[in-house]
């Protein structure tokens, strides 16, 4: 069971992370922290996701998990970045009774073990809710009339 | 559905005990209840195969404590009906639930001078003292609704008492001690208009009745475990969650907080910011073991029983000479707690003659003295019932009664 | 006498479960301790024949419930070498006694701008956030003792850190974190010389020494139940006489007072006064219990078996290629709490690791958010012993670091 | 059992109280309360204990139990007081274990019985702490010097 968990893709990940480092511009950031194991992290956006820059300290799920969002996320038109980031949400929320589909979470998909694992979970959504987070502060998604 | 009261009885393991030498008659469930075997085994269990501390550790028996105990919570708001099960706090009791309001409304609430906090002659102690000493702290004011005659809350000031000037109402939902039962609707309606938070004490009616926090409009509610079949050392503070958002952490410290340095703290959202420390982990699971119970028989079933023992027990006592009954003289509006007096016999003697006959019931002030006070007594005698009393310690309690007073003739 | 672990283990039926496949390995017990047998017996014994509630009731269940209640208390009392069984206030938890003091201090000391509060960089959340926010209401100073490179109590500042205008210290007596024992001999000389109270945060050093307040010489102490072989939902804040008597009630309610009016209150004397509501009884009868068990086995005896499951352990944990020790790196003044990080491998993938072969460590900033902050690192692994630990055990941690160290090599 | 609490002279003390009624002129007077069932009691004395009254309200073992120390104590030389007071406090706290001596309590040695019941032992006790304080406010027993 253990090895549902710590997949290959996740510990290569975690291991070399994709797009790390804090970059400019941007205009949205977010810092979150798990209270329980004192694990943070930033992420910042800009509006149009062209770039997807994050730092931070945590366990291999809670790294790996940000590798992935960016390599999923970054670069994409947004309604298909929000699409990804509710499949995501919806297969960590699933208690490992949802099937992910590779079309969609690409590597995401080697984070369907996680979902067993309820202490876990909040290491996989840390970077997520970051990123939600300084989504909604950069007008991500938000319709151009109503940001203006 | 006629309600099986022999079949409830068979789970409740201590209705089997013998008081010097004449079965159990437990009449004193409004102090404390009974525990069903499902709730006694399943904090074994959990102490036996799960224990864990929760919310602090990736391992096992550390996850599985967690999720009984978030089931336990999601059992407890499901039962009251709370929004989302993060609106239920774990306390040890209801005084600590309501003493948490008090103690944090300083803050929120910014009380000072000119303020008024609102109950009622009919409270708790618990719901009376640390209003009182809240006052006392910050210059705000005490007032309060009377008791009629006939043991019903004075509703007829209440423009003149629930005013702009108040901060914050604090009801007992049902006496502890009259057996009413507040229809708090009028005063919720009138809290609004002159934007006062309303706390109810539902010590007493969560046990009994059907209670919706949604359908009593309430912002607060508080309750406690071990009078609801559940174990002692647990007890709810139920609150609005845009309200617990505004509230200051109480018995802070592991578990309450976001991050730390040694400069400052920031605190977790609610109900986390509120569960300081170690939870009564087994005691939360204990009190979902209960509600589980509870929910299975059905509460309007449960209130049903209660009633029908209510109207058999006001005549049945009504018939024993020289007895006087404080509070509603018929089961309307009134809950299965009956208090009374026998002329003649301080109840210190009366309880402990019907103890002699194996009939427990509670005597003293019940932790409401003012409602002493108010009656010109100072102690009352106290019979209270639940899913598991029957007519029959109805019976024994009148017999008893006879009893006590021929020694006292 | 030889400690008899083999049979101290016969009495946790927890200790025969399986976690993952694995015989279970419990590592964890400074985060809760597991029950013996003789506590869940107490517990479950009480619930099915003698449940009542305490000091209200003249009947049988009622007395019973209050003569064990206030045994418990008496135990209590003995074990920590209380001058009476007064002294002992029941609380849920250490979080709640050091509220309780924290709380109550604002008005017992007089707190305000210009008064200081010391406490350590080596604190439990729970004796820290409270001062924290202490300070914020009233005005107040908070400082503190740093930590040495050592893990050890940095004692060099003593004489500029507590002077005339400390009012309170609070330490811990034994860290959660780095296992440290500390001495407080010298804190409290040098309170006493300048007027300042001392409470000790005992949660730890209570559960695993001889603990003997007189000796110890503070004004305060607080444990808790669950961290002693005892149940969740009960705490201890033990005080002397003539402070209690000082203090203002916390947590107000049923059983605080001494006569009730609507327009005031006078309360009871200690412990009756702190004790608001029904508290944890049958908790305080399975911490009675507990104390019963310990007792039996003789608090030097599990001292020194930890002590040597310590030693056993600091060797072990040495020989496993990119481990660092926080904290005293040999056994002389520390407990049987080891914490450390694998080079390269976070502390919750080590617990995960760990947690798929039976193997419970925990794993995050252990509520001491403070210390991984001293030493650089986000969080740490912990392995904690207790009187049922083997040396087998720790075998079976060092070999889980090994794969552990495979699993990211 | 419960004969043994309720003995025939408890209840004539309760029907028919010796001394009841609060009396002029004292020298020391305390107000003592039972904080669980409510029941008050207060005690007036004179420095000689030439007379001791009392009023309250409370269960038959309070109201029998001061009726008792009236007639035992009222008139008593000090140090004789003093002694039957003690015994009467020994009595019961002594869980029912202790035999007491009728030359010495008199009518107190019907509250024997009470000892057994724990939560009656404060009833029975409350009129003697009352006394015992109003006793030490009128200085009964402190020898003259030190009272000067
Ligand atoms: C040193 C120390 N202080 C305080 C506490 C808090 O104890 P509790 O969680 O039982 O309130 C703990 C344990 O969690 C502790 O280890
Ligand atoms: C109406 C009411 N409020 C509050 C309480 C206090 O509950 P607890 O003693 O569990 O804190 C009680 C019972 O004792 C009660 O009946």
């Amino acid at each position: 069971m253990i090895d549902q968990l710590y997949q290959d893709i996740i510990l290569d990940h975690y291991k070399h992370p994709h797009g790390r480092g804090l970059r400019d511009p941007f205009e949205g950031e977010a810092h979150h922290v798990n209270p329980t194991c004192g694990d943070e992290i930033t992420v910042r956006v800009t509006s149009d996701l062209s770039d997807i820059s994050y730092d931070g300290v945590g366990c291999s799920i809670s790294q790996a998990s940000a590798s992935v969002l960016h390599e999923l996320l970054k670069g994409r038109p947004v309604p298909e970045a929000l699409r990804i980031q509710e499949a995501f949400l919806e297969l960590m929320q699933g208690r490992g009774q949802v099937e992910p589909d590779e079309d969609v979470l690409g590597d995401g998909i080697a984070f369907a073990g996680v979902a067993r694992y309820p202490a876990r979970v909040k290491c996989a959504l840390l970077p997520w809710m970051a990123f939600k987070d300084a989504a909604a502060r950069a007008g991500v998604g938000v319709s151009p009339e109503v940001k203006a | 559905m006629t309600f099986d009261v022999a079949r409830v009885r068979a789970d409740f393991p201590i209705l089997g005990r013998e008081i010097n030498g004449h079965p159990l008659v437990y009449l004193d469930s409004a102090n404390t209840s009974q525990k069903p075997r499902q709730v006694i085994d399943a904090m074994r269990d959990h102490q036996e195969r799960h224990n864990g501390n929760v919310s602090r550790s990736v391992h096992t028996l550390g996850t599985e404590s967690t999720t009984a105990y978030e089931a336990a919570r999601a059992k407890v708001a499901a039962f009251i009906g709370a929004a989302t099960p993060d609106e239920v706090v774990f306390t040890k009791n209801s005084t600590e639930a309501i003493n948490l309001v008090a103690w944090t409304a300083a803050d929120f609430l910014s009380l000072g001078p000119g303020d008024e906090i609102v109950v009622s002659e009919m409270e708790h102690h618990s719901n009376l003292v640390p209003w009182q000493l809240l006052c006392q702290r910050t210059g705000a004011t005490l007032r309060w609704f009377g008791v009629t005659d006939e043991g019903r809350l004075d509703e007829s000031q209440l423009e003149t008492l629930v005013t702009e000037r108040t901060k914050l109402v604090s009801i007992v939902h049902m006496s502890n001690i009259l057996g009413t039962i507040n229809d708090p609707a009028r005063i919720v309606a009138r809290a609004r208009e002159v934007g006062a938070l309303v706390l109810l004490d539902c010590s007493q009616s969560v046990p009994h009745l059907p209670v919706d926090v949604a359908a009593l409009g309430a912002d607060f509610i508080a309750f406690t475990g071990h009078k609801m079949l559940g174990p002692t050392g647990i007890g709810v503070l139920w609150g609005r969650m845009a309200l617990l958002e505004t509230m200051p952490p109480f018995l802070a410290g592991g578990s309450t907080i976001e991050t730390v340095t040694m400069g400052g703290t920031t605190f977790a959202p609610p109900p986390a910011r509120f569960e300081g420390g170690t939870p009564p982990i087994t005691e939360a699971i204990g009190l979902g073991a209960a509600v589980d119970y509870l929910t299975a028989l059905g509460m309007e079933n449960i209130h049903r029983h209660e009633q029908e023992l209510t109207a058999y027990a006001l005549k049945a006592l009504a018939d024993v000479p020289g007895l006087r009954i404080f509070g509603p003289a018929t089961p309307e509006g009134r809950g299965g707690t009956v208090s009374f007096e026998v002329d003649g016999v301080h109840p210190h003697d009366v309880g402990q003659i019907l103890d002699d006959l194996g009939v427990e019931v509670r005597v003293g002030h019940h932790c409401a003295r003012p409602v002493c006070t108010r009656f010109g007594v100072p102690a009352m005698t106290r019979a209270s019932f639940y899913l598991y009393t029957t007519t029959d310690d109805i019976d024994a309690l009148a017999r008893g009664l006879e009893h006590v007073r021929r020694v006292f003739a």
